[in-house]
């Protein structure tokens, strides 16, 4: 029999964290062992608890999404005590014995503007960006402005409004969209929101002003529904980290290092020192793609989704993928 | 509602047939301390009978239990001469039970009316309460008992003490009871309004209904009642016709527990 | 003056809360330069607060009756994913998308779960004497498990056209005309009543108002009422919708659009029609009398022969039906389940009401009062968004401005005793 | 044996919730085939629970006052945020890293900067007179804004190595002789305050305890003391740690290594001297006389002659302080003070005390029933991991637990009545 | 405290000196409902003085404003002549004013003994509760006002009504007042406990305290006051010694608010 892996989630409301479990249960299953998982509901003080009970668990390798990169530190030592490997998972440990495999939210940030400044050069931008609790959120906008700096700069691009959303709440979103369009009264061209959920409440708030369509709205996930509005056409792109493949490579890497096989001989492993604190990590970087109208066929052949959700609804014309 | 075994008449039902109500052999206990310890009384229809006792001798427990309020330990209770199971208040307004508590019991936020209807408001034909016709009855009613009183709209929590009391006296006469419970129902109140309550009982007598008078006025339980029981220490001294002791052989049973021997005694009283 | 003002007999809380509210609006007023109130921005906050108003009033009860429900959030959740279910693969399955009764049927199932869910948890608490704090804390705990459980944690979206009316938006506005027939109607119905009771309490022989008095009190309901009918018209509906609904007609979009009003939001009539209903159930009805007399003292109700159990029992109930229907306000609104649905709802509920005036010591409260709180809420939340605040200077701002409020109210109440 | 059992005297609530809890972990303990019950998940069980303890004692005395303190997560975020920053960035400029004094100035500043904002708290709450359910939602909402503001959202990490051990982990573990000696002097002590108690009453002439019935209480305590322990000494601390110490002192690290026990850890021994603290503060101080008062009937407190208002401004200052502290222990078991701790503490902080037989209702409630409450809660989140149920239906079944576990506790004290 | 400004001796202080209450021109008003309108009242040291008047009179109102619960609208307090502030009910204790309040006053979850020392706990030399201390001067109080009364373990609300009336009671007697207001203190008495009461009020009025007693029963007030005041609709109907008056003219005094001629009409006499 293989070993027990123990995976602690930091919460598992979004939509995608369901596909990333599958993915490294099947593994791990398959390779004999036992998935034990716990969810921290957004609290690091929890998420230390559930490693612990992990650990208590008898789990021989640990596979972590962390709440909060620095607070995960204690541990992630308690578990190198006891000679336990760790996988950092999607969000950055930044720690050397732990190994880190993710898909670079810098790099999502990036998509999601050059996705919208490709759809609108010029104009009025709103920034509905993530939960100001979880630090990816700011790596996201980070990446946005990365992108954006230069034509905000020249004057073409003008940010008309930001609010961050609470708890990522999609409701939250919509109530600060509406905002933002009666401040400037709905001189909003392009949006900039942070993933799928948000993107939903975003694309709300324009349609009751007849907007959604015609703004360009950016997401990240490849939630269903955010595929289906962007058959529609009321969304401009998701940024799709296809947690299946995150999932199994996390899961092949723990079971390795489980095993005793050393970090630097995973296939695919390189070093990077590119953290805020320049640890050198070893680590693995899948590439997320971003999905737009043109080329939705990428997630249906993929078997991410089938094509009767992503067409439901859509009129003939509207996307190819579709007719 | 049990009409059928109601004796026919009231003469009939004041002479000694069976009783009204009748409590056999009742105990309760709070954490090992027994409040009420193998108590025995009866009432008859149109007849009041006294209950006395000192302080916490267990008199309010014991008529709490006739009112559904506690439940008995063991004993029985029985109505017409029947067992009857009372094991909330509604059953014990469905053998037409009616209560004046010690403490009141008034629901302090809301108004006069409000407390005299509670449980059994007065509806237009839309079913929706009847504000108006309630508050027409309640300002009859608290005119008979206590003519100065005008605060119809205020929660009774703003009330005076005696205003209070009226409240509680109106809401428990103000339905057809068959048996009244009246625990202290006085000890507010002012001279004139006392006198009022005391002329209500005697009415209320001659209608033929039973009630149980709890006092430590014994001027007043001499002038009201026919009978009388006195508690000691959470058991019966004896029970006695009024017309047969005196006021200070009544004294004695209540402060020495020594049973006069125009009364019968109970298990409690001292030898 | 005082005397004056003695003889309209208005509900002074509810005047102070009035003026509390409007303190704020005309503060953001002045420091958005005037963007704050605009037609546009009083219908958003209308719409925005009109799914927290609806469970404020239930919460009203709740609390009124010395209880607490920390679960409505979780059950708006868990209802939300099962109505998003309903409309988007159980009904289709039978009888294909955008059938007219399908909106129909996903608010019953919405309303009759939400309302089996609370009358059970209402059981536990009434009957079995579990604390009310942690049934419904194992209630906001398992709903919002469930809700993630519906569709294992996956949105469901775009919900049907007809039942994405209940959340505003353009389609959920009724338009000029209609809003001016509710408007006036409610107006004749306001006035009726006043007379009617007025007409009662004289035959009684009860005090009635000054004849000055009555006119100025039925003046005051009607501009207001026609008031919001003004402010709710002038609010046009912008362009690009107009020309799509003039190309849906097959007429030209181009040169000068005509201006169409949005009018009422249905989920803003929604709102105030449970307003009525709860307000009504609470003052006019034996269950309500109930209500307040076990708030007041529960051992007497118990006394009087009220089945304190089975009241307790439908205010859970209810209190959960009307999670059902806020369910269906905010998912149709999102135009989308999604299983975080209503997360914090319970704080901004329980807050409502207290603002409103419950107090958690049971007995007092008023359903007007909480759907006010549930207004001056929602304004402090969205002013600071218009304002530009940093969302962390938002959570401190509103933390502030909701003391101060609460404590401008305390001290006008003090001062009028 | 139903007289036996009075003449012990016990705490029957004590028992109940004892029960219930030992339920809970023999069930766990099956459950997981073992896992549970061991020295290893006590100990972590323990360590987990004393944040959340150490606030609970405080709750106890808000809501035996009849209020609310909805705010003590966010002050536990705003006051670590203080702390973090103090000791990694105002002292070592001063004086330089790992100074033998930063822990000491870092927790004199957590309790201090805490116990001045439930002060201020509650003086709006006992002086200006507004609800404390709102006082504190503003605080909630304030402080979590200002631990993000404090450090414009960075989380600040890592701590003051001395600091550090407050936390826990092996450098917050006392070792097995020390252990020894605490549990030895706890006897010692609990012996002698039952029988100076004891003459005192008989020199009163008041009824005592039947002299075996006073044995087999004083044997029971010193059980469960020593009890303690042998348990924390049984988990040893994990082999690499072993061998980097013993490599520290110069040793030769392989071959046999020894056994070190863990022993108590420093955050639940401070959980347990704040219980002890706060036990006697509430029933042998005036200040805590004064508070149950207060809660059985704030206006007979007020006619004594009491001064109320100083009173609950006191319980919130020492509820704000014990936030303070709470802080510590949390910051320094993550290693880093972030602007999300303590986030839904609230919640678990007053379902601990409800659970421990706090009433909301205001005048009932014991300290250690609140430390029993939050064990049980911790129990109910970390078995559920052990136990392996799907992530999802752990928070299902943790709801369902928390409420059939008050459930029995309810009928157990029905039982006895 | 003041005691400066205390008589030298009980003998003086009983005489017609400076009266150690004196509430002058008092008024108060709920929500525009005068509950004391106007009202004079003045108590001397060793004198017991009664407050009679039908149910809402304003009785308990009025002395509330003397206890510190209310704040009057307006008036004047004197305290042995000089102009004394009670804002509080803390205030009335520093002048010596201990009341026993109609609706009691307990806190209802803890025992006899805590609610006796209320504010005033007995303390061991080490600032803690000495609560062994105080439970055997509660068994002391309690033992005289209301002999059979064991449980002190209780919280109060667990009382009876006549037992928690004596831990009111007890609280009030049992530090050294200088002025004592009773406000039905026998209401919910027994014969026996009423008797002990009506003796300690003599014994107090003896050591030089001065009492106001607002009772319903005219016959105890005839028995213990020296001097009545009688109010009506919240006016002041007059004053009286009782050796002046009749109980018949008192009676006239409180339900019509007739003054005779032997007492000093006040602003609420009818004409
Ligand atoms: N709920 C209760 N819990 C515990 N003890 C109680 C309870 N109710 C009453 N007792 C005790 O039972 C005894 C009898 O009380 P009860 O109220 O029946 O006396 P009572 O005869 O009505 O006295 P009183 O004349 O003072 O009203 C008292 O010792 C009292 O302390
Ligand atoms: N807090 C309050 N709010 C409003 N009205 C009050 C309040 N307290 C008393 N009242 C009213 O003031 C009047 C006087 O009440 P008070 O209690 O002084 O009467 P009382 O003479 O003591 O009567 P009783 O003999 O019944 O005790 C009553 O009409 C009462 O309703
Ligand atoms: O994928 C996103 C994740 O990276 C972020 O941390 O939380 C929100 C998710 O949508
Ligand atoms: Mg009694
Ligand atoms: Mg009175």
């Amino acid at each position: 029999a293989g070993p027990t892996v123990g995976v602690s989630w930091s919460n598992f409301q979004e939509e995608r964290w369901k596909t990333d479990e599958a993915a490294i249960k099947a593994v791990i299953e398959k390779a004999g062992g036992t998935y034990v998982s716990a969810d921290a509901q957004s609290s690091p003080a929890k998420q230390l608890s559930d490693i612990e009970a992990l650990i208590a668990r008898g789990a021989k390798a640990l596979i972590i999404l962390a709440q909060d990169s620095d607070a995960i530190r204690p541990a992630v030592e308690k578990a190198a005590a006891e000679g336990i490997p760790v996988v950092g998972y999607d969000r950055l440990i930044e720690i050397p014995s732990a190994f880190y495999i993710t898909f670079d939210n810098k790099e999502v940030g990036r998509m999601q503007a050059r996705a919208v400044l490709a759809a609108k050069p010029k104009g009025n931008y709103a920034f509905i960006k993530g939960s100001p609790s979880d630090p990816n959120a700011d790596f996201l906008f980070a990446g946005q402005m990365e992108v954006l700096k230069d034509a905000m700069a020249r004057g073409d691009i003008k940010n008309v409004g930001e609010a961050y959303s609470d708890k990522w709440l999609p409701a939250n979103a919509q109530k600060n969209m509406e905002q933002i369009l009666t401040k400037v009264n709905n001189k909003v061209d392009a949006v900039v929101a942070s993933n799928d959920g948000t993107a939903g409440g975003a694309v709300a708030a324009l349609g009751a002003q007849g907007l959604a369509g015609s703004v360009p709205v950016s997401g990240q996930d490849g939630d269903k529904a955010a595929l289906n509005r962007i058959a529609q056409g009321t969304q401009t792109v998701s940024v799709w980290k296809d947690a299946r493949e995150l999932g199994r490579r996390a899961a092949e890497i723990a079971l390795d290092l489980a095993s005793g096989k050393a970090m630097k001989a995973v296939t695919g492993a390189a070093t990077f020192e590119g953290g805020p604190k320049k640890q050198k990590m070893t680590s693995l970087f899948l590439t997320p793609i971003p999905i737009t109208k043109d080329n939705l066929n990428l997630v249906i052949d993929a078997g991410w989704v089938t094509k009767d959700v992503v067409c439901q609804g859509v009129k003939k014309g509207t996307a190819k993928v579709c007719d | 509602m049990r009409d059928a075994t109601m004796p026919a008449t009231h003469a009939a039902a004041a002479g000694r047939g069976v009783p009204l109500v009748e409590m056999r052999d009742v105990s309760i206990a709070f954490g090992g301390i027994k409040a009420v310890d193998g108590v025995s009384v009866d009432l008859h229809p149109g007849e009041v009978v006294g209950l006395l006792g000192h302080n916490g001798a267990g008199k309010s427990t014991l008529i709490k239990i006739l009112s559904g309020a506690y439940p008995a330990d063991q004993g029985e209770i029985r109505i017409n001469g029947e067992t009857a199971h009372i094991a909330s208040p509604r059953d014990a307004k469905r053998y037409g039970i009616e209560t004046i508590y010690q403490t009141l019991a008034l629901a302090d936020n809301v108004d006069a009316a409000a407390n005299i209807f509670l449980g059994r408001e007065r509806l237009t034909r839309w079913g929706t309460l009847n504000d108006h016709a309630m508050e027409a009855e309640a300002r009859a009613v608290m005119g008979r008992l206590n003519p100065h009183f005008r605060r119809f709209k205020e929660p009774v929590k703003a009330l005076s003490g005696g205003q209070r009391q009226s409240v509680a006296i109106a809401r428990a006469i103000h339905f057809n009871a068959r048996v009244l419970i009246m625990d202290e129902p006085t000890a507010a109140l002012g001279p004139a309004e006392t006198k009022q309550v005391g002329d209500l009982v005697l009415q209320l007598k001659k209608e033929g209904i039973g009630i149980f008078l709890i006092s430590h006025d014994i001027h007043d339980v001499f002038d009201l009642a026919d009978r009388l029981h006195v508690m000691k220490n959470g058991k019966l001294v004896g029970s006695a016709r009024v017309a047969d002791v005196t006021k200070d052989e009544v004294l004695g049973m209540i402060i020495m527990g020594k049973c006069p021997p125009a009364a019968t005694p109970g298990p409690g009283a001292s030898s | 003056m005082r005397d004056a003002l003695r003889a309209l007999e208005l509900d002074l809380r509810l005047i102070g809360m009035i003026g509390a509210l409007a303190v704020i609006w005309i503060g953001f007023d002045i420091l958005t330069g005037g963007a704050f109130l605009t037609p546009r921005n009083l219908w958003n906050l209308s719409v925005q607060a009109s799914s927290i108003a609806v469970m404020a009033t239930g919460m009203v009860l709740v609390i009124v009756t010395r209880n607490i429900d920390l679960s409505v959030g979780s059950i708006l959740g868990f209802t939300g994913m099962i109505i998003g279910v309903v409309q988007t693969q159980f009904l289709p399955d039978l009888w294909g998308f955008d059938h007219p009764l399908t909106w129909v049927v996903a608010v019953l199932v919405g309303v009759l779960v939400g309302g089996a869910i609370g009358a059970v948890q209402g059981v536990i608490i009434a009957v079995l004497g579990v604390s009310s704090f942690i049934v419904s804390l194992g209630g906001l705990l398992v709903w919002r498990g469930g809700a993630w459980w519906v569709t294992t944690g996956q949105t469901v979206a775009p919900m049907d056209s007809l039942f994405k009316r209940l959340g505003g938006g353009f389609e959920g506005a009724i338009g000029a005309g209609p809003s001016w027939m509710i408007g006036i109607a409610a107006t004749l119905l306001a006035i009726a009543v006043s007379l009617i009771s007025r007409r009662r309490r004289a035959q009684y022989g009860f005090p009635v108002r000054p004849p000055w008095a009555e006119g100025v009190v039925i003046a005051l309901l009607s501009v207001a009422i026609l008031g919001a009918v003004l402010v709710v018209n002038a609010y046009p509906l912008p362009a690009p919708i107009v020309r799509r609904m003039l190309e849906a007609q097959g007429l030209a979009s181009d040169g000068d659009l005509p201006t169409i009003a949005h009018g009422f939001a249905i989920p803003v009539l929604i709102a105030l029609a449970v307003g009525a209903l709860v307000t009504f159930l609470s003052s006019r009805t034996r269950f309500g009398r109930y209500v307040f007399a076990i708030g007041g003292n529960p051992e007497a109700a118990e006394l009087s022969g009220i089945n304190t159990r089975w009241v307790l029992v439908s205010v859970f109930g209810l209190m959960g039906a009307l999670c059902g229907l806020s369910a269906c306000i905010a998912t149709a609104r999102l135009n989308a389940a999604t299983n975080a649905n209503g997360t914090l709802d319970e704080l901004y509920v329980i807050a409502a009401a207290i603002i409103g005036g419950t107090s958690l010591a049971g007995g007092v409260g008023t359903i007007h009062g909480a759907m006010l709180g549930a207004l001056v809420m929602q304004s402090l939340q969205s002013g600071m968004v218009l304002l530009g605040v940093d969302t962390p200077m938002q959570n401190i701002v509103v933390g502030i401005v909701l003391v101060a409020a609460v404590y401008i109210d305390t001290i006008y109440r003090r001062g009028v005793k």
